[in-house]
């Protein structure tokens, strides 16, 4: 779960990293109110999962409350790459000295954890990184043995952080590796992580992604930030039936088992001349009910004109998909063609038990290829 | 021969005793694997349908002999068990649990490379090397010995790749699903180095998927290899895969599409089909003709 | 350093583990105040840092006030296998339904730490270990994995307890675990680890060793239990001077440098048919004051009738430790025959420097056995 | 060849700024040894008598090439700088410091074992290759460039028993201290069986101490070695060392005597010396009768 920069700096001041103090706010109206409260200039800033609001406007300055006001006007609303600007975020306006760059990552290549650190910090790190990597260091952290004294000196001297900032960069850095343990976070990332012009240093963005396999260890955390993302209604009905369901541009729908052969499926979707109007995952051990449901979320978008079913059963039984089908022609209207090809584990029972239910909406396939071809002109 | 698992694999099943330990390991028993013991701690005594379980993989290594563990217990116990059966020392642990948090992933790796122990997943199908021994999910009807070598992250696309050079009548040497986590034991490099000194093995396919850079890690290899490789890449038309910010970038030095990878494959000298399809007719035409 | 039980104790209820609540007293009328503030019956046992107190009688069971100051007047004053019981602790006595052992050490062949579990506790574990070692469960941990659930399950299944004592004993045994880790202990033991009548687990008795190179981790406790210990006098001046001194029967006084060659040196002694009066390493890097001190120490030993100085220089310098001997001759008042070895690093320069300064304690040998036997018969 | 140690060796040396650190490693570049690079953090781009400091272990070997790392930084912080060369990619540490923790000890050990790097230490005297390479504060001059082995827990003793070999005419390939701590990176086993394999060395002396059960284990080595081994046990007389409690005695299953020690390596097969100029007279006896 990629969390708002608020949210963020929330968690990353629970364990000590100091961040400013400020109020998140959704009308015009209370971003004024809070910059009266946190005191002028403030910085007006919008909460969306992505990067680049600065460049986008999503940003802005104020010095009196009523040009808080203003500018949460201006953001509130605003579209940045896609992301709809729900709130800002009011906190102090900072008083830079200078600005650095610090995350922990996990890198899946190397199996550790990866501490960056560069003194070249508020700009964007993917140009430093291109323009002058000796500027980044990059250390790696063995899990087990945890961010020891050595890594945090790599990391200071390696990303030229000056000799007098040391001891409270330190600080810093050892309490931001353990929020990444301690929270399960897939990334901890502050920049600019800043020196104000009285010598303290502040967290001013941050952007912390939390593992979500780990929710059952922070449920708490997980359950106050999850609230806030407004999703699209059909991802949210599939999250809650276990469905792994993203919503697509084109007009074929799509339910397979096992998230490679889904793509796959896209992907024959897509040689075959139509466009996949949905991903959608059933998993490992689909069942009948399970089915039903997934045929009901899709043949529920009005942009779908036909439907794939692509199942090859291991785990998943191929007479309970089949069921699954009947059971959702039967209790659900479904006006859109299907194409079914199951093969793999009681494929064959499966596919009498179609036969046995003949529909004039229900067509099979016996291959992969044939199935995506046929639901495409179906579907045209 | 074959890859990590043969016919001298003996298997101790965490979590025989739960519903879907119990179905697989059975299903892998008829199939011919020497499922020698399960594991689940307070059961020690009981069996499941003939095979003992005991309390601990200590306990079942040193009672049977057995030398792989499969897992199948639920996620907030799955790094335990794995690191539990390094520790008893076994020579392979193949995991099967869905949804570990990368930080147990990324713990139970560094503590196996410590012991020396092989990983297969988590989050993956299994192993099969067929006619031998058959480890974790995969529906072995669908196998045929032979001579192929197969890598995936994936599962179910494993199977349909693993039917069509079936239905062309290409073998399998041994399927291996590596799972698609964060941190898993075994990468497509870590598999292509094995059939490549496997002598059972004359031709490899390698599927891949979107995200990460380990396709293009693996194409690297695929370069000095001497048997012939048929790739896949699943993903041109996926949904962007889910954002790891800016570090995520800079750590794999890849784009991550499936054409970068797809590209990346055939500049190696693999030939790299479209869809499952074409990679059973490659292969086809790669053996036969 | 070895704690006493009741330090022990005191340590482990800091990290959460149950101990008896109870009173230290080093008189007989503390130790009746005690027993009526503890409330009897009290158990009134010695604090000695030795094991086998209980067949020694120094522990007893009082049900009034008066019978605990009789016990602690029996007590105190006591020799148990050479050590003088300069106190007591009395805790409420126990309802004991079961007893069990537990530790955790560090395996010094395996370099990892060991648990220990058995369900024959309050017995000498080295008797179940010659007698019955399959009671025992053994489980190395490695020092970066740490203690696992794995690990514990092992512990309980394998040290043979109850299944309904495996959830309360486990949160046990984390807690020792985690005490052995904090405190750098090289023992944690708890023998009986006790289930009471009602139920509850209670760590009856505890050995604890420190780890002496550790104390700078952990000055406060170090300072708190350093002072109750009474040592030889002696002793005490080699500690403060940073003499590595230990008294020993004989009358040949040795002085050498690195505890390898001062235990030969030891030997060496009593194959040349003398005995030696003390072990003292002068360490690396000796230089003249300390040579001056450490002659001045063994000299001040009444027992000893010859000195055998035996160095082998190698961060050593041979010249100042001549020069010590020479400045100790004039300063202090030595009565006793000096027999020099020198050797190593500057070793003639030193040689020449005593020759300098001819005095007629002072002789000196070339080799080792030489110098041995020439120390053992001038002390004879 | 020789073993640890010989010409190829580039020493690191973590807290070259220090006395010791400084007064040692200039003694052991006079001795011939490639002193390349010292580490102390904050003071890189100084120099010590034209020994390049650096800030970190890594930049150190990245620029200068240095394969190994000699530690004479104080306790608190040895472990964090033997981390630090084993991360950095040497191939061995030598750590002289005496007086760290135990608990340090133990991870540096798992840390180092996972990275497959070797340690020799903590609290050691080092080790010469005589003629080659000396590392650590061995007093060079006693020692003569030969073919005998000689392994040793202990400083002083192992000086006096080189001196005494030396005096014999008995050159020595390596003489390895390995230290007395808990937990020390190579035991007396590890150093006989590269000495076994080592082709310039012809014969061994080690040389034991009282306390745990190291002795014995290289005793039941000894046994399989085809080079003759001169043994010498130092402790008759010493004062019971400090008690480990009960489980001590379990673990080692050894008195931890110098008699059984002595005793163990004769049942071995070893010439065992009643004192440091009998070892040397035995390895004479072997050596030129």
């Amino acid at each position: 779960m990629d969390l708002l920069e608020y949210q963020g700096k929330q968690l990353l001041g629970s364990v000590g990293v100091p961040t400013p103090a400020g109020e998140a706010a959704e009308t015009s109206d209370e971003a004024e109110a809070a910059a009266t409260r946190i005191g002028c200039p403030v910085a007006v800033k919008a909460q969306v999962q992505v990067g680049g609001r600065g460049k986008a406007g999503g940003i802005k300055v104020a010095q009196t409350p009523a040009q808080a006001r203003a500018a949460a006007e201006a953001i509130i609303g605003m579209d940045i790459k896609g992301h709809h600007v729900h709130r800002v975020w009011l906190e102090p306006a900072a008083d830079i000295a200078s600005e650095y760059y610090a995350s922990f990552t996990l890198d899946r290549s190397a199996k550790k954890y990866l501490g960056m650190v560069s003194a070249e910090g508020g700009v964007e790190i993917e140009t430093v990184a291109a323009e002058s990597p000796e500027k980044i260091a990059l250390v790696h952290i063995d899990p087990l043995l945890g961010l020891r004294n050595f890594h945090v000196r790599r990391l200071l001297f390696g990303g030229g952080i000056p000799k007098e900032q040391h001891k409270p960069m330190a600080n810093v850095l050892t309490k931001l590796y353990q929020a990444f343990v301690e929270l399960d976070a897939e990334l901890v990332e502050v920049n600019p992580l800043v020196v104000t012009a009285s010598g303290e240093i502040v967290a001013l963005d941050a952007k912390v992604s939390l593992d979500d396999n780990a929710e059952y260890r922070h449920k708490e955390t997980f359950t106050a930030f999850h609230e806030i993302f407004a999703t699209d209604p059909q991802e949210k009905i599939a999250k809650e039936k276990g469905l792994n369901y993203v919503k697509l541009q084109g007009n074929v729908g799509i339910i397979g088992n096992g998230a490679g052969l889904v793509m796959s499926t896209l992907d024959v979707v897509a040689q075959a001349g139509g466009k996949a109007a949905n991903f959608l995952d059933v998993g490992g051990g689909a069942n009948a009910e399970l089915m039903a449901n997934a045929l009901e979320l899709v043949s529920g978008d009005p942009q779908v004109k036909s439907i794939f079913v692509n199942i090859f059963g291991g785990i998943t039984r191929g007479e309970l998909v089949a069921q699954g089908i009947v059971d959702a022609l039967k209790s659900v209207d479904i006006r859109q063609p299907i194409v079914v090809r199951l093969d793999g584990t009681n494929a064959e029972e499966g596919r009498r038990i179609l036969a046995d239910n003949p529909n004039e909406n229900l067509h099979s396939s016996p291959t992969m290829l044939d199935a995506a071809n046929m639901a495409v002109q179906l579907g045209a | 021969m074959a890859i990590y698992v043969n016919q001298e694999t003996k298997v101790v099943v965490s979590g025989l005793t739960g519903r879907e330990g119990r179905f697989h390991a059975l299903r892998n028993r008829a199939y011919g694997t020497q499922v020698v013991a399960g594991v689940t701690p307070g059961k020690g005594g009981q069996d499941v349908e003939g095979i003992p379980v005991f309390n601990s993989v200590r306990e079942a290594v040193d009672e049977t002999g057995a030398n792989t563990s499969l897992v199948f217990v639920p996620p907030p116990f799955a790094a335990d068990a794995c690191l539990e059966a390094a520790d008893a020392g076994v020579d392979l642990v193949v995991c099967i649990t869905e949804g570990i948090p990368a930080r147990d992933e990324a713990e139970v790796y560094a503590y196996l490379q410590q012991t020396g122990v092989e990983m297969i997943g988590p989050n993956c199908p299994g192993v099969i090397s067929p006619g031998k021994c058959n480890i974790g999910i995969m529906p072995a009807e669908i196998c045929k010995e032979g001579s192929i070598g197969l890598v995936s992250r994936s599962g179910t696309l494993t199977y349909q790749v693993v039917h069509e050079l079936t239905q062309h009548g290409l073998g399998q040497s041994t399927c291996v699903g590596i799972g698609g986590d964060p941190v898993i034991g075994q990468y497509h490099i870590d598999v292509l180095r094995k059939f490549e000194d496997d002598p059972e093995t004359t031709a490899v396919v390698m599927i891949g998927e979107i995200g990460g850079d380990e396709e293009e890690r693996a194409a690297e290899f695929i370069k000095t290899m001497t048997k012939p490789v048929v790739g896949y890449v699943a993903g041109f038309e996926a949904p962007a895969g889910k954002k790891m910010g800016h570090a995520g970038a800079i750590i794999s030095g890849s784009k991550g599409t499936a054409a970068a990878k797809a590209e990346a494959l055939e500049a190696a000298g693999a030939k790299v089909g479209r869809n499952p399809t074409e990679v059973g007719q490659l292969m086809a035409n790669l053996v036969q003709g």
